[in-house]
């Protein structure tokens, strides 16, 4: 519990640092409002925290920057091509994280950043995931997402 | 030196922009709320970080490029949640997909 | 430049008049709340960053999440009293 | 640099068609949203067409605001929906 809240401080600092620049008489604001936030966070979220591996948030850093790219790329060019090129869809994906716990949220969020899917309902045991071409591998391009989210998060004191 | 960072930033900020208008068209052509929220969000996210990229290699400071990037991760938070809200919304009131095939 | 000014001045005419002239409370809202951000942008154009940043949390953020709350309310009226009572001109 | 800010705000009146043309709420979240995001580039991009670096925290008030409207549209909705 101290632990995490001592990286949440520091966290928040970093934040506040970033953003209101290196004055020192902006801490008079600042310091007040970083220990608040940091407690408020530590106790919404209690002692089910989840550590992250820096290695596995590095390697995930990298993929998600060239995936969100790729997204990108690939959804102007169905945009601007005269004949749209869609096969939309609903795929449930089965979850293999647990739903109720932060990566799984994480996961939810992140697919609507990669080529070709957005996720609509994340459920008890699986998300409920629109694709816009169904001929694309969406299943195997998801469980590559979700192998790489499970490496990044180690579970926590909670677990 | 100094002026080829000028020429790369403007370059890449002018296809950030063109990201933006991609997304700008497929969310007018494309036929359901559930393709048109695919186009914005991941057009935007991408022309943002393409904007973002080509201010930092013009921003006097490099505390400038934190905040940069401070601001392109906090408009894909964004962007997530309320695109996922958006789709879980529309898919609750009953909104109908379009079905496959070329469109 | 000019052209940008004068895309902005007119986008936030169309917002303007479109927003107090809909017949359909949410899109005036929606329309309301996309006025503030456009108008948050004329202010940084002008050089007025401070202004900017009061017009995007106030004009486009809380204003807009208050308005929307106050149409949920009005909506939800007429079920709650289960009288039937014609409230559609809302 | 000005190509840029005319293609961003170019894209501005696209977010306007869709919000009046609808055709259901959802939608007209969504050209919410995408003025959100690019009002945020339009700033950006101002920001470094004038110098102004300050305009950069503009920006980031944007971005940190952005979702704001958008739950509360969804709340808003949620609740309607509710049975009674």
């Amino acid at each position: 519990m101290a632990v995490g809240v001592f990286w949440r401080v520091v966290f928040f600092a970093a934040l506040w640092w970033i953003w209101a620049g290196d004055k020192p008489a902006s801490w008079w604001f600042g310091a007040p409002a970083v220990l608040s936030a940091a407690f408020m966070a530590a106790r919404r979220v209690g002692d089910e925290s989840h550590r992250v591996r820096m290695r596995g948030l590095g390697m995930f850093l990298i993929y998600f920057v060239r995936a969100s790219f790729q997204g990108g790329v690939d959804v102007a060019w169905r945009a601007m091509s005269p004949r749209m090129r869609l096969r939309p869809g609903f795929i449930e994906y089965p979850l293999r994280l647990d739903a109720r716990r932060a990566p799984a949220v994480f996961f939810a969020n992140i697919i609507s950043l990669l080529p070709g899917t957005l996720s609509v309902e994340l459920g008890e045991t699986s998300v409920m995931v629109h694709a816009i071409d169904l001929e694309a591998p969406v299943e195997a391009q998801l469980q590559e997402l979700e192998r790489r989210i499970a490496a990044m998060f180690v579970a926590g004191e909670g677990a | 030196m100094e002026g080829v960072r000028e020429a790369l930033a403007v370059g890449v900020m002018v296809l950030g922009a063109l990201f933006f208008v991609a997304g700008s068209v497929g969310m007018l052509r494309f036929p359901d709320v559930y393709t048109r929220l695919h186009a914005l969000t991941k057009a935007d996210n991408l022309g943002m970080g393409l904007l973002v990229f080509g201010l930092s290699l013009q921003a006097p400071g490099w505390q400038l490029v934190l905040k940069l990037v401070l601001i392109w991760i906090f408009v894909m938070i964004a962007g997530a949640i309320s695109c996922h809200l958006v789709a879980r919304e529309a898919y609750r009131q009953g909104v109908k997909p379009e079905q496959g095939g070329d469109l | 430049m000019i052209v940008f000014d004068v895309v902005l001045m007119v986008t936030l005419w169309v917002l303007a008049v479109g927003a107090v002239s809909q017949a359909d409370l949410f899109k005036s809202v929606v329309l309301f709340v996309t006025m503030g951000v456009v108008v948050a942008v004329a202010w940084a154009r002008l050089g007025a960053a401070d202004l900017a940043m009061v017009e995007v949390a106030v004009g486009a953020g809380i204003t807009g999440a208050l308005f929307l709350n106050t149409l949920g309310h009005l909506e939800q009226r007429p079920g709650e009293r289960g009288e039937g009572e014609d409230t559609s001109h809302l | 640099m000005i190509v840029v800010a005319a293609l961003v705000l170019g894209s501005f009146s696209a977010a306007l068609i869709r919000i009046w043309r609808g055709p259901s709420g959802a939608d007209r979240m969504m050209g919410a949203q995408l003025f959100g995001s690019s009002g945020a580039a339009t700033v950006l991009v101002l920001a470094a067409m004038l110098e102004d670096w300050s305009l950069i925290d503009v920006a980031l008030v944007f971005a940190s605001l952005a979702a704001v409207t958008v739950v509360a549209f969804v709340e808003r909705t949620e609740r309607a929906s509710m049975p009674q």
